[in-house]
């Protein structure tokens, strides 16, 4: 399914002088400045910054989304400036987003949408059912399984995002303020799964403008100000 | 997969609804003026066939042969290129068809003291003897003969014949203009009204790790169900539509143009539809993308 | 506000692209079609009108009449119902014609010893005359007046005349059916593609409180807009078509139809034609509803 | 403009025995369940509840995005159970909305989203641009003008969504977390333009899940919790 550069990645993934800037007419805005970093297999690495700070530009260049205006990515050991179609798309089978506004299939249900992401990945029929519903209940929703998203609360819309991405059990999970919408019960809780699922060998990247929740996870932080990484602690 | 694959295509065809229904029904139009033109085409080669064998020139001979020289003569305009078939016509013969001809006035015929017709040869050119070039080689070569004293008859109807066959041929490239961009303006719409559809999902399923196939076969599929439905359903209009006109349109179409029975199209014809169809929609599935990745 | 409404409907346009254009050619497609059958039936009718002045009743008289009892003949025969115009043939006069006609075989003329053919009256029917029925009573009606030896000639013509116009009136059912399909598929799916580009945003109109007015009036405008292009493109290519065509179309149509010259649509007829594509294209920007309120 | 009813409302708006019940397939959500309340004009109103408690659909039952399974609804004097059409949209112009997920015009620019809703109000066009420079300033979000709703971070989008409510200056606001996308600071200033329009007279209902939020406001506090009024004090 994968690749053979991918089962033994040197890093998890490597950032090098990466620049975003974005024009909106004649305007430009840099999003991201000379931006340079390194996660290793296995880590839990929060990325902490206010409000228009650059964090879900950072996290689409991972999955690519979008691509860097100058610099170099390596993810999972491809290098995404000379990716073909067909490693991008492996390459997001392997990682799990969870989407700072959920964006799950408009027109499929909340089981479907989890289980459509396992039946591309070619799981058998009948494991996709136990799965699907062992990651709906980690997120306390399997009462909503037959729910289209526009029947969802916001909150809820973004815990059945999480459990499309963990469904498939990813090498790297990538959630974009994932507890955003939640309430202090459920985001610890929801912060437990994610956790499971790093002690479970994924490596992970939660982005988050909570401070407070920043300080509990007690990881490591990069820090992210103006599009600028300030400071890579923890 | 394949029974996922057709699967994802008959919920998106059943989501679609009545973008779905109307892309049928625009490529239901586009096939059915095709087969309309067709069937017209066919039925006008038809009516082109028996007017060519209604074009004859007739040689007007200085006297009347005897019937072996008569025998002879047919027997050398055969040979001549051109020649399809060549029939004596004697003095007294042409008198009677005259009187034929003249119906209501047949009693000036009667007054006759003697028989002032001559007799004559009618021949009647091959495919290639039929077109004005070869008619006016054939009319020379007739009127080279020895007994000759005029040829005549003819010609006009090669004309009004060269002119039908144009006239076909314009009505042709006309119609076919018209449906090309019908054709065209099917596909685009389809493809329009179902990138509309599925702009949001299609980039959804490409960023959750879908091959390009998973995003796209359904796609695919359900292009072409459309067109064979749309297909189909021209099929059936068409075959309704000729099947209550046919009979009424028969006495006025033997009368303007000379055909007794109007035909439906071979079933080839409509295998070649429908095949049409399911094309033409698959193309507009196939041609359908949602934001491509960067 | 009319600015405001205007600037609305305009951008819509703009952004709404290829969709819009589609739309456009859709409707520029329909009224093309419904153009060219107005086209077609303006000049049959043309030619129907000239075949209706050949349809002559020929009244063979006993025998020919001094000058002044054939006027007096003619006067009354005017008289009758039905009848539009009347001409007396004498018997030079028929031989005359009967030599015309016979062409090649005049000499057949030139060996009388006596002119055998009678006089008669040209009968042209009025258009209440030219029907079957009519023409039944007008036959009756010559046919009892003492001077009458016969009468024929014209039946055959009444009956093709008949058929022409029933021909004529299957042609306008049949592609009226077509045409009433396309437009309606025009409409639907033009309402289609302006609802899936504006849904979200008329949604989002109505939930920040804008009045019904200027969230339907822009996609009015903009339907209209479009259905007015569509109709303005339309006419063009009809009128090059036409243009195009005409010369090349003529000596065909002369010969089938007897028709020196194929007019092109009255500007009535064309302001007729802007006038529904206008209204088609609001229609569809009418029908367009987002999600309406609870 | 607005209709008499509106100038001297009873109560700004009241809830009497209001139940939403949603069917999703033959499953029944009660969303909310027997709620009744009463807010009068001046009011600052928090409502409080976890993921899921109902808090959206309450808010959306009041400018009647959605209409009561059951019980009634009468807002700025209007029952809404019996307005018609032009009744309800001159209702929803004296509502400035933070909607929870922005819900900006797509094609249109951030300056033109709120320009937007001023021309509908037929503001003159003279004042148009200097209000909503105004309004764009008190979120802080000016230099962000000409960007498209897709050109946004989530809490530039909510921020823009609050100046397009306040840029009006409506009689009543409606705030659906209008800080769940924003990092401390940031959220701090957006509560001080919102107490700001407050003290110019507009009765507001912010609806959070945030319990330190609900705490900073000290203001009468709604507490919901799977579709029932717990609690009402403050
Ligand atoms: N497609 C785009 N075009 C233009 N500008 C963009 C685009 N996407 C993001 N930006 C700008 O880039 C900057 C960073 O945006 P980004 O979404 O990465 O912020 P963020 O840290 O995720 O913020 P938030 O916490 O509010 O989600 C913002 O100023 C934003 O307006
Ligand atoms: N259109 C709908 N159809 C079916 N169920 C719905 C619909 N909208 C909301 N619900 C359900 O109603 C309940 C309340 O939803 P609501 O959006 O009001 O919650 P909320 O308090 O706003 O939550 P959050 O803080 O996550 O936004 C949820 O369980 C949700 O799934
Ligand atoms: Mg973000
Ligand atoms: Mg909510």
């Amino acid at each position: 399914m994968t690749p053979a550069a991918i089962i033994e990645p040197p890093a998890m993934m490597e950032l090098h002088r990466v620049w975003k800037v974005y024009s909106v007419g004649p305007v430009k805005v840099p999003a991201l400045s000379d931006v340079s970093f390194q996660v290793t297999k296995g880590e839990f690495v929060t990325l902490h910054g206010p409000s228009g700070a650059g964090k879900t530009t950072l996290l689409r260049l991972l999955y690519r989304e979008e691509i860097p205006s100058e610099g170099e990515i390596q993810v999972l050991g491809l290098d995404l400036a000379r990716a073909r179609r067909g490693e991008v798309a492996a390459l997001r089978r392997s990682i799990g987003v969870v989407f700072q506004d959920a964006r799950l299939l408009p027109g499929r249900t909340v089981y479907e949408n989890v289980a459509f992401v396992l039946r591309v990945l070619g799981t058998p029929r009948r494991e996709i059912t136990a799965r699907v519903f062992e990651a709906l209940r980690a997120v306390g929703l399997s009462a909503r399984a037959q729910a289209y998203p526009a029947q969802l609360s916001q909150g809820e819309a973004q815990r059945a995002a999480l459990a499309r991405a963990i469904a498939r059990k990813p090498l790297l999970l990538i959630a974009d303020e994932p507890t955003g919408n939640l309430d202090e019960g459920m985001a610890a809780e929801v912060l437990d799964v994610i956790r499971d699922v790093w002690a479970g060998g994924t490596t992970v990247l939660v982005a988050t403008h909570q401070k407070a929740l920043a300080r509990t996870l007690r990881r490591r932080t990069l820090t992210l100000q103006n599009g600028r990484l300030l400071k890579d602690e923890g | 997969m394949l029974a996922f694959l057709v699967g994802e295509a008959l919920r998106d065809l059943r989501r679609a609804g009545r973008v779905a229904a109307s892309a049928i029904l625009l490529i239901t139009l586009a096939l059915g003026a095709l087969g309309g033109f067709w069937l017209l085409s066919t039925n006008l080669g038809r009516a082109v066939g028996e007017w060519r064998e209604r074009v004859k020139l007739v040689v007007y001979l200085r006297r009347e042969p005897s019937s072996a020289d008569a025998a002879a003569l047919v027997e050398r305009v055969r040979g001549l290129p051109g020649v399809a078939s060549v029939r004596f016509v004697g003095k007294a013969e042409a008198l009677g068809t005259l009187r034929e001809v003249l119906g209501k006035d047949a009693a000036v015929a009667d007054q006759l003291l003697q028989n002032p017709l001559p007799a004559s040869l009618e021949v009647v050119p091959t495919a290639g003897g039929a077109t004005p070039a070869g008619a006016q080689a054939l009319i020379a070569g007739l009127a080279a003969m020895p007994e000759t004293e005029e040829v005549g008859g003819g010609v006009e109807w090669i004309e009004r014949f060269a002119r039908g066959q144009r006239l076909v041929t314009l009505f042709g490239l006309g119609l076919g203009g018209v449906l090309g961009v019908a054709a065209i303006l099917t596909v685009t719409t389809a493809t329009t009204l179902v990138l509309h559809a599925r702009r949001d999902e299609m980039e959804i399923m490409r960023l959750v790790g879908a091959p390009e196939h998973i995003v796209r076969l359904p796609l695919l599929l359900q292009g072409m169900t459309q067109g064979l439905l749309g297909a189909l359903l021209a099929v059936w209009i068409l075959f309704s539509v000729h099947l209550l006109l046919a009979p009424r349109l028969e006495p006025l179409v033997a009368e303007s143009l000379g055909l007794a029975r109007l035909t439906f199209l071979t079933p080839l014809n409509l295998a070649t539809l429908v095949v049409i169809g399911t094309l033409l929609g698959g193309l507009g599935g196939l041609l359908a993308r949602g934001r491509a990745t960067p």
